[in-house]
């Protein structure tokens, strides 16, 4: 029995003795750190895809924290998420005009030409390098998914006709695609504003259609029929000031004659089958 | 002399504690996707080794003589303790060497390879000297493991391994064939 | 260690067969001129601006635009005709880009309008340099880089050495050395022009051993006690690339991302130079150059005259067309040239060859997995490690390819050449090499 | 406590059956490798093992269980380890005195259950946030389906590499054994084998649904 | 418009490439090989041929009932699995059970290679995987080592049952290498050098291998620093030790010409796949499976240990790539 | 949701206090089941012990522990560090002693091996040898200890000169053992192992008359810790 005492009390010693030991050592090597921000880290996607303009949801997290930024600033949480961060942190949502990637190309398989059989690796970057793949718009969309494998949310699908499709509700904004496009053609705007010029063709009249069947051809009817100030010409091309928000119903399309900008309030080229 | 170097070189090599006693294969998988990380856990590992070389030198030299049945306890205990230890001077000195090794800290607390040498320290009689090149050797040939095993698998990762295999399997198969080519170390030294 | 021997060269390289024996003992031969000639603005450096207008008449040799800054040159007519267009048109590169289109004058005899011949001598450097750049001089070794930029050296670079690369290591090619056959008194008169304006203490020209006839004849030319170095090297691709040139002449290397200068050389081509001295002595800007026309799918093979703005497609029909099983056009070399998407473009002052290829060239073998043999490493001349870029560019790791120093390839293919595996290695570094460019770029826009 | 209502016991039910299949320890989880890989050389020692590890796993979670509301979590993980650290002594002696030979073999790797990862991970995981009974059937589910793996893995390796299942042999004198089945290389192998005939299984389960759900139904 | 197929292709440049290609290397060792197995032939009868022809046929199998990316049986174009099951052939003792021999050369295509996703892809040594494992998984079988005898004298062991074990007829003779190791007798150069000795298949003959080394060097087969690096590494340790203690250590002569070195350095180690690609790569790698091989056969267990030595610098090979990447052109050495 | 969760910090005592509760509560078990099964454990391995030491001394009927004191080897008297070496001497019926019972260990092909061998003074001859422990490769290696016919060649075996392996089947000296064909180096190091016992303990084992007369059945409990 006096065994059985000793032991509990050799076991005791250990304990007291480093319990000691560790107690002091957490008092005094302890390194603070901003409770709130782990909070803030679980609430935020964990996405890191940049598309807040900060390096990685923890800067986001630590540009909340220092006021920095509005919760809204995210733009992969819900609007829930976002009630709920700002909830937590005792400050105001913030807005943000929630913006979608854009494709300034409809010249699909169907609609442009194509002018050489490119025979190379099937991303769109390859053959953008490689005399630019054959198509005969240079600055039109070459469809071979460079975006849909960039796009980590799997909003962008390639359709039949070889142009991404961007799902409006699942697109966050991140800039994924816009960084992936060799040929510049998406861009992130509002979804509030569906008017969209589909071409980037620089060129005018014959030569733009030319080269494919839904070209602008830089008539300027668009411009005229769109409400004052909104849109001008830019190097061949209508240009919308994404400034005023105003929603012009498909009046300014109507008169384009090769149907290049077009009135889309939801997907573009949702008329075309998707691809399975 | 040579008693020493047959200790560290078996518990090197021969019988390499990570793939071919088994122990510490938690990190051994768990660490081993990235060679910095993996190399940075080895010398941790080591480190700790030594120190749970000495401290069951010295438990059982001095406390566990007539106690046998609180080793394992005792052992625990201790271990854990020096290496929460540890854990927090790394996180006050080196932030960044924390970060890196993370969760994983902990995970050599609870690691068998650290208790295995304390135990088989015992179970051979070693003193204090033979403990600590046994340590030494574990230490090595875990750190030596681990880091083959990471630089495999970061080279595979450019390989085009099938779907099927991907992952945990791969990794164990891949050990496999390790711990066949350490077969070749068998006998080294003993004769 | 150099073996006695032993040519001269750099280390690592390829051997592919050179197939010059079509047109290497070919004279230069003209070409009629064509009814029209459209002229990319952008052709070395900053697209010039010009200064005609849509409908003028233009003289041979008459000035259509001028440079637009320091990095850029002058455009000349290369016929007497009228300007039709100042649009776009399709350039080799697949883009549609702006261009002076000129209708020939049907009734002109297509003699040259000279400007005044001016007399180096008499100019200081900064006079000498602006005059090149009046010349529309860019080098005629394929990536038209204007000439007279690489003259406008800061005083605390000099230069020690001119070198004149007379290589031409790519397959096919042999127009310039055509060029040194028969204009050597004109190469020489260039690079002593150069030499002297530069201040460099010697001129060296380096060309393969395989023109025996053209190292005759530029020494030939060379006066006694002048330093001027004529050095036979080995054949061995890419043996032109400036870096190994000046390696197999010097044995120096030019550091990653550092300039000839930097080791107290210009570098310049042999046809660079005939360039420079007609337009000193003569008058006549840079409006025509030797073209090689060669491969299996051409019928006659030559070395051609050209003015600059001929379309291609005139040109193959000067060689007496192409063979039906042709499939593919490339200007430029078959090591580093590219293919065309189109013929109806123009020749520009870069465009040392075109080259009709039939299928049996085209025909695309069979791809292997990476053996890790090593012939990748072996072959390239910056020392990279070829094979880990191609894996890492197919998995898209731009860190690890970074880390490797994928942006010091310099695109030679001899690693792609020499795979058995038949790896498409410099098109993967190529591809990752512009996405990482462009992604810096869009991440630098956005930021 | 009141007493048990049907929902209860069906949680109840669920807890336990959860670690046999779909959450096995080995190999969904692929935790515990250690003593997975060390001593599944025989069946005897896999079953030995198994038996060892579910009992301690069963005690410390119940008692655990029990007293989780009075640990402050500082110290949360040292009382686990050392609740863990009192049950395998006392296996571990227990052992010695019921079966001194299997102890032998088991040797150090007996002790080493206690850091086991699997056990540790269940107290924290399951053991300290729910009460006792069902920690028990949790602790059990999961013992079985671990003992189970080891027991397969055993087998499996004594079959091939010795021609017996529990010292019986079972093909005769001129079996030629795959010893390498018994030595280390052996178990890594094995086990990536049989993980990887899991994978498979899941993956034509995947790309042949109707194909699975049939399966089910039959 | 659409759909239209054009006249002309654009591709990326280089549009010329080298004659050579991977199915013509494979085709161009394993006709190398063909020397090595007439010798085995000699030497030991037809059993060898019988022996090659199942490991061979192991490997086919394996190569073909677990594809990889690629479709069913397209990768058996590339060679590569035939040249394995041949080398896998001819590292194994003569008495060898087929049914072995065939499992081995499975067991090196499924575990060695196509666990890696196929051809240039492995971490190992296929050939070695597979006969790793039978050795780990036979030890008494791939120790059992006879004389070289008649041409048709098959032993008895080489037809017995998958799964049964074969009992040798006649005495088994140990390998120069185990007379050194336990009987500290050495074997005349002589024999090494034509062959005359009991050993694996294709290893016994170093006049055979030294030609045939020559051959694949000369025709840039493999790269030549690896050979030269093992040897270099076993030559210089082996007569430091046998300076040392000549009683204990064995010869530089004796140590390159017995066992597999030979055929390790020629065949295996230099298998491109799995040794380093860089040429200081090639060294480090060479002189670590030089050091190994002595120190494995002078103070192991094992008498020979050129595949355990060729296995662990296969595995130590992503590590020496790490540090043996060449200087880039124009910069200073990577750190 | 809105309030920030940050556990409140206990106090170091209370940490300490847990952890001593803990470890003493601990203690008390462990002690507890140590007590209850020590019988039990003891019998066990005092009965393996005992099995060993009559299997490599056939005769034996009782034994006494023996330890290495210095120079000598002395009767254990309980007292001894834990770690010294020991050895049994072994008495026949009627008390005769037969010889010494000497536990051994060394490296071997795989691991340590260990193993007890009987030693007859009066002959200078090994008479038993039993491999306790060993990792060797199953199939190979493992012959030393299940191959009967090698362990025969230990149960008369000279000593001098030094024991050793010879090829199978050519052994016929006293001294020589055959080794086992594919197991050389584990039988080399059983017999390595033996020799070098030999040559540290032979001249230390106590002399005939030195010894106190064989205990009386049953053996008394003399190994307890
Ligand atoms: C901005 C810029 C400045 C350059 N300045 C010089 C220079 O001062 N001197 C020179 O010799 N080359 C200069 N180069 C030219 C390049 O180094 C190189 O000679 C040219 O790109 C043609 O080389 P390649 O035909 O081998 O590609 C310059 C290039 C660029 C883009
Ligand atoms: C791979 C490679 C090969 C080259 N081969 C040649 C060549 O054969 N001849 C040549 O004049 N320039 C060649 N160049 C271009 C030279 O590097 C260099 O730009 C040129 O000699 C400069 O002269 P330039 O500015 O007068 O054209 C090559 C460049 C590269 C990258
Ligand atoms: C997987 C493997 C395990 C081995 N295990 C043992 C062993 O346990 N003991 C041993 O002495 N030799 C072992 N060997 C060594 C060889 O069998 C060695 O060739 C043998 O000891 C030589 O004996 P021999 O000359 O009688 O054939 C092993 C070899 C291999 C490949
Ligand atoms: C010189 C040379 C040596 C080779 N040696 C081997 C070898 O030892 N083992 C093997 O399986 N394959 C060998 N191969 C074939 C090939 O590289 C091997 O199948 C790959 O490792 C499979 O990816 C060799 C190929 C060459 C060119
Ligand atoms: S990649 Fe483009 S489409 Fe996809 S989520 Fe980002 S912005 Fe939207
Ligand atoms: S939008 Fe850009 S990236 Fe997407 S398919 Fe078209 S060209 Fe490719
Ligand atoms: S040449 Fe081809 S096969 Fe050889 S290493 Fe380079 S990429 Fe791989
Ligand atoms: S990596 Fe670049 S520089 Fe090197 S050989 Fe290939 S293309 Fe040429
Ligand atoms: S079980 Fe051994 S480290 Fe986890």
């Amino acid at each position: 029995m006096y065994d059985v005492l000793e032991a509990g009390a050799i076991m005791a010693m250990l304990g007291v003795v480093l319990g000691t030991v560790l107690a002091f050592a957490y008092r005094f090597l302890r390194v603070p750190e901003d409770p709130r921000l782990q909070r803030l880290e679980s609430m935020l996607p964990a996405t890191n895809c940049g598309g807040c303009g900060e390096p990685g949801c923890r800067a986001f997290a630590q540009a909340l924290l220092a006021g920095a930024r509005k919760p809204a600033g995210c733009t992969v949480s819900s609007p829930d998420a976002i009630a709920e961060i700002a909830a937590f942190l005792g400050v105001d949502a913030g807005s943000l005009d929630r913006k979608v990637a854009r494709l300034h190309c409809a010249g699909g398989k169907a609609q442009a030409i194509q002018i050489a059989a490119y025979d190379g690796f099937e991303t769109c970057r390859a053959a953008h390098v490689t005399g630019g793949g054959g198509k005969g718009c240079s600055w039109g969309c070459l469809g071979l998914a460079d975006c849909e494998r960039a796009c980590t949310f799997d909003a962008i699908a390639m359709n039949g006709n070889g142009l991404p499709v961007v799902t409006l509700d699942a697109c966050t904004a991140c800039g994924d695609c816009v960084v992936a496009c060799p040929r510049d053609l998406f861009e992130l705007l509002p979804v509030r504003q569906p008017l969209l010029v589909q071409c980037r063709v620089p060129l005018a009249g014959e030569a733009a259609r030319a080269l494919c069947a839904v070209a602008c051809d830089a008539c300027g009817r668009c411009v005229q029929d769109a409400p004052e100030g909104l849109m001008r010409m830019v190097d061949n091309l209508p240009r919308l000031d994404y400034e005023q928000l105003v929603d012009t119903g498909p009046a300014p399309t109507q008169r384009c004659p090769t149907a290049a900008i077009q009135y889309v309030p939801r997907e573009q080229f949702a008329e075309v089958e998707v691809r399975a | 002399m040579s008693d020493l170097l047959w200790i560290f070189v078996s518990a090197m090599v021969v019988n390499n504690f990570t793939l071919s006693y088994f122990l510490g294969l938690c990190p051994f998988f768990g660490v081993s996707g990235k060679l910095q990380t993996a190399f940075r856990l080895g010398l941790a590992t080591t480190f700790v080794m030594v120190i749970t070389a000495i401290a069951a030198w010295v438990l059982n030299t001095f406390v566990l003589a007539s106690f046998p049945y609180l080793r394992l306890l005792a052992f625990i205990v201790v271990i854990a303790s020096a290496v929460q230890f540890v854990e927090m001077v790394i996180r006050k000195l080196s932030p960044a060497l924390f970060a890196a090794l993370g969760i994983f800290l902990p995970l050599i607390t609870t690691n068998c390879a650290i208790l295995g040498l304390a135990l088989f320290q015992t179970s051979r009689g070693y003193g204090f000297w033979q403990g600590i090149a046994f340590a030494l050797g574990g230490g090595a040939g875990f750190m030596l493991a681990l880091v083959l095993m990471a630089s495999l698998r970061e080279e595979a990762k450019l390989s085009d391994v099938p779907a099927v295999v991907r992952g945990t399997a791969f990794n164990l198969l891949l050990a496999g064939i390790l711990a066949m080519a350490f077969m070749g170390f068998a006998g080294l030294l003993s004769s | 260690m150099k073996l006695p021997f032993r040519l001269r060269s750099f280390r690592h390289g390829v051997h592919p067969d050179d197939h010059k024996e079509q047109t290497e003992h070919l004279p230069v031969e003209h070409m009629p001129f064509s009814g029209r000639c459209v002229l990319p603005l952008g052709q070395g450096g900053k697209p010039s601006q010009p200064r005609v207008r849509v409908g003028q008449q233009v003289r041979r040799g008459e000035t259509l635009a001028d440079a637009d800054g320091f990095v850029s040159t002058a455009l000349h007519s290369p016929l007497d005709g009228r300007v039709v267009d100042l649009g776009r048109h399709r350039h080799p590169n697949g883009n549609v880009v702006p261009c002076v289109e000129i209708e020939a004058d049907p009734f002109s005899p297509q003699l040259v309008a000279p400007h005044p011949p001016v007399d180096p001598d008499g100019l200081d450097v900064d006079a000498f340099v602006a005059h090149v750049q009046r010349g529309g001089i860019v080098g005629l070794g394929g990536a038209a880089f204007p000439a007279h930029v690489k003259y406008k050296t800061p005083a605390e670079k000099p230069v020690r050495h001119f070198v004149l690369n007379g290589c031409e290591c790519e397959p096919y090619l042999t127009c310039d050395h055509r060029t040194m056959v028969e204009r050597p008194a004109e190469v020489l008169r260039g690079a002593r022009i150069v030499a002297s304006k530069l201040g460099a203490g010697d001129i060296h020209i380096g060309v393969e051993h395989n023109k025996e006839d053209a190292i005759a004849a530029l020494r030939a030319e060379v006066r006694p006690g002048e330093a001027i170095h004529v050095t036979p090297l080995q054949v061995k691709y890419p043996q032109g690339a400036e870096k190994m040139l000046l390696e197999a002449l010097f044995g120096i290397e030019v550091p990653a991302g550092k300039l000839p200068l930097d080791v107290g050389a210009v570098v310049n081509n042999v046809g660079t130079m005939v360039a420079l001295a007609d337009w000193f002595d003569r008058g006549i800007p840079l409006i025509e150059r030797v073209v090689t026309v060669s491969g299996p799918g051409v019928r006659r093979p030559a070395n051609v005259l050209v003015p600059i703005g001929t379309p291609i497609r005139d040109l193959l029909a000067h060689c007496g067309g192409t063979v039906p099983e042709t499939r593919e056009f490339v200007m430029g070399g078959p090591m580093m040239g590219s293919a065309l998407a189109s013929i109806d473009v123009p020749v520009l002052k870069g465009t040392s060859a075109v080259l009709a290829f039939t299928a049996s060239e085209t025909a695309r073998a069979d791809e292997f997995s990476c053996l890790k043999c090593g012939r990748c490493l072996d072959a390239c001349a910056n020392f990279l490690n070829p094979q880990v870029l191609a894996r890492q560019a197919r998995a898209g790791d731009v860190k690890a390819l970074e880390a490797n120093f994928v942006m010091d390839c310099m695109e030679c293919g001899a690693c792609s050449f020499a795979c058995p595996s038949n790896i498409p290695i410099v098109q993967l570094i190529r591809v990752a090499k512009s996405s990482i460019r462009d992604k810096k770029r869009k991440e630098g826009k956005k930021g | 406590m009141s007493p048990p209502t049907a929902q209860d016991t069906a949680r109840a039910y669920r807890e336990f059956s959860k670690g046999i299949w779909q959450e096995n320890p080995v190999f969904v989880q692929v935790l515990g490798m250690c003593p997975t890989l060390a001593v599944t050389n025989s069946a005897i020692n896999a079953l030995a093992m198994g038996t060892a590890t579910t009992a301690v796993l069963m005690c410390s979670s119940v008692l655990v269980s029990l007293l989780a509301r009075f640990i402050p979590s500082q110290v949360r993980i040292s009382t686990y380890v050392i609740v863990i650290a009192t049950f395998v002594t006392v296996v571990d002696f227990a052992l010695q005195a019921i079966a001194p030979a299997v102890h032998k073999e088991l040797g150090a790797f007996l002790s080493l259950i206690v850091v086991n990862c699997l056990i540790l991970g269940r107290q924290e995981a399951f053991a300290a946030r729910n009460p006792p009974h069902l920690a028990l059937m949790d602790a059990a589910g999961m013992g079985l389906g671990f003992a189970l793996a080891l027991l397969c893995l055993g087998a499996a390796r004594e079959v091939l590499g010795n021609g017996s299942l529990f010292g019986v042999s079972l093909f005769g004198k001129s079996f030629e054994p795959w010893v390498v089945m018994v030595l280390p290389p052996g178990g890594f192998l094995m086990l990536g084998v049989i993980l990887l005939l899991f994978s498979y299984r899941l993956q034509r389960k995947k790309r042949h649904p109707e194909a699975a759900s049939q399966e089910q139904a039959a | 418009m659409i759909g239209r197929t054009h006249r002309f292709q654009l591709q990326a440049a280089p549009f010329l490439h080298t004659s050579l290609t991977t199915p013509k290397l494979m085709v161009e060792v394993t006709l190398t090989l063909v020397p090595v197995i007439a010798a085995a032939a000699y030497y030991f009868g037809v059993v060898a041929l019988l022996l090659i022809a199942a490991s061979t046929l192991g490997a086919v199998a394996a190569e073909y009932l677990l594809p990889t990316r690629a479709p069913r049986g397209s990768t058996l174009r590339d060679g590569s699995g035939v040249l394995t099951g041949v080398l896998v052939g001819l590292t194994l003792p003569p008495p060898l059970p087929l049914w072995m021999a065939a499992l081995g050369g499975f067991v090196a295509i499924a575990l060695g290679k196509q666990l890696f996703g196929g051809l240039g892809q492995n971490l190992f040594n296929p050939a070695l995987v597979g006969r790793a494992f039978l050795q780990a998984a036979f030890p008494t079988a791939l120790t059992t080592w006879v004389e070289p005898r008649g041409f048709f004298d098959v032993p008895n062991s080489t037809w017995a049952w998958p799964f049964l074990h074969g009992a040798l007829d006649g005495t088994s003779a140990p390998t120069p290498l185990s007379r050194v190791k336990f009987d500290h007798a050495l074997t005349p150069f002589q024999d090494l050098f034509l062959g005359h000795v009991p050993g694996s298949l294709g290893e016994t003959s170093a006049l055979v291998l030294v030609l045939c080394g020559l051959w694949l060097g000369l025709r840039r087969a493999f790269d030549w620093r690896i050979p030269c690096a093992v040897l270099l590494g076993v030559a210089a340790l082996s007569s430091l030790l046998h300076l040392l203690d000549p009683t204990r250590n064995p010869t530089p002569w004796f140590m390159l010409a017995s066992g597999g070195l030979l055929f390790g350095t020629v065949f295996m180690a230099t298998d491109p796949v799995s040794s380093p690609t860089t040429p200081r790569g090639a060294w480090i790698f060479g002189l670590g499976v030089g050091v190994l091989v002595v120190v494995i056969r002078d103070y192991g267990g094992l008498p020979e240990g050129v595949m355990y030595a060729i296995l662990l610098m296969n595995a130590a090979t992503p590590l020496i790539e790490r540090v043996a990447q060449p200087r880039p052109f124009g910069r200073a050495r990577r750190a | 949701m809105s309030d920030v969760q940050v556990p409140p910090e206990p106090g170091a005592l209370r940490l300490v206090g847990t952890l001593t509760v803990a470890g003493f509560l601990a203690g008390l078990l462990l002690a507890a089941t140590y007590e209850l099964t020590l019988p039990t454990i003891t019998a066990n391995a005092q009965a393996a012990l005992r099995a060993a030491v009559f299997q490599v001394v056939p005769g034996t009927t009782s034994m006494r522990k023996l330890v290495l004191a210095g120079e000598r080897f002395v009767v254990a008297d309980g007292s001894e560090d834990k770690n010294a070496t020991v050895a049994y001497a072994a008495y026949g019926e009627g008390g005769a002693l037969l010889g010494f019972a000497l536990p051994a260990d060394g490296p071997g092909f795989q691991d340590t091996i260990k193993l007890i061998y009987g030693y007859d003074p009066s002959r200078a001859h090994i008479v038993g040898m039993q491999v306790l422990e060993s990792r060797e490769t199953p199939g190979l290696g493992d012959k030393i200890f299940k191959d009967p016919k090698f362990a025969a060649e230990f149960d008369d075996l000279a000593c001098t000169p030094e024991i050793k392996v010879v090829k199978h089947g050519t052994g016929s000296a006293p001294h020589e053992v055959d080794g086992i064909t594919g197991a050389t180096i584990s039988s080399k190091s059983v017999v390595r192992i033996l020799n070098e016992q030999n040559r540290r303990l032979l001249d230390k084992l106590p002399a005939r008359d030195a010894l106190p007369p064989a205990p009386t059945e049953p053996a008394q409990k003399e190994d307890s810790k």
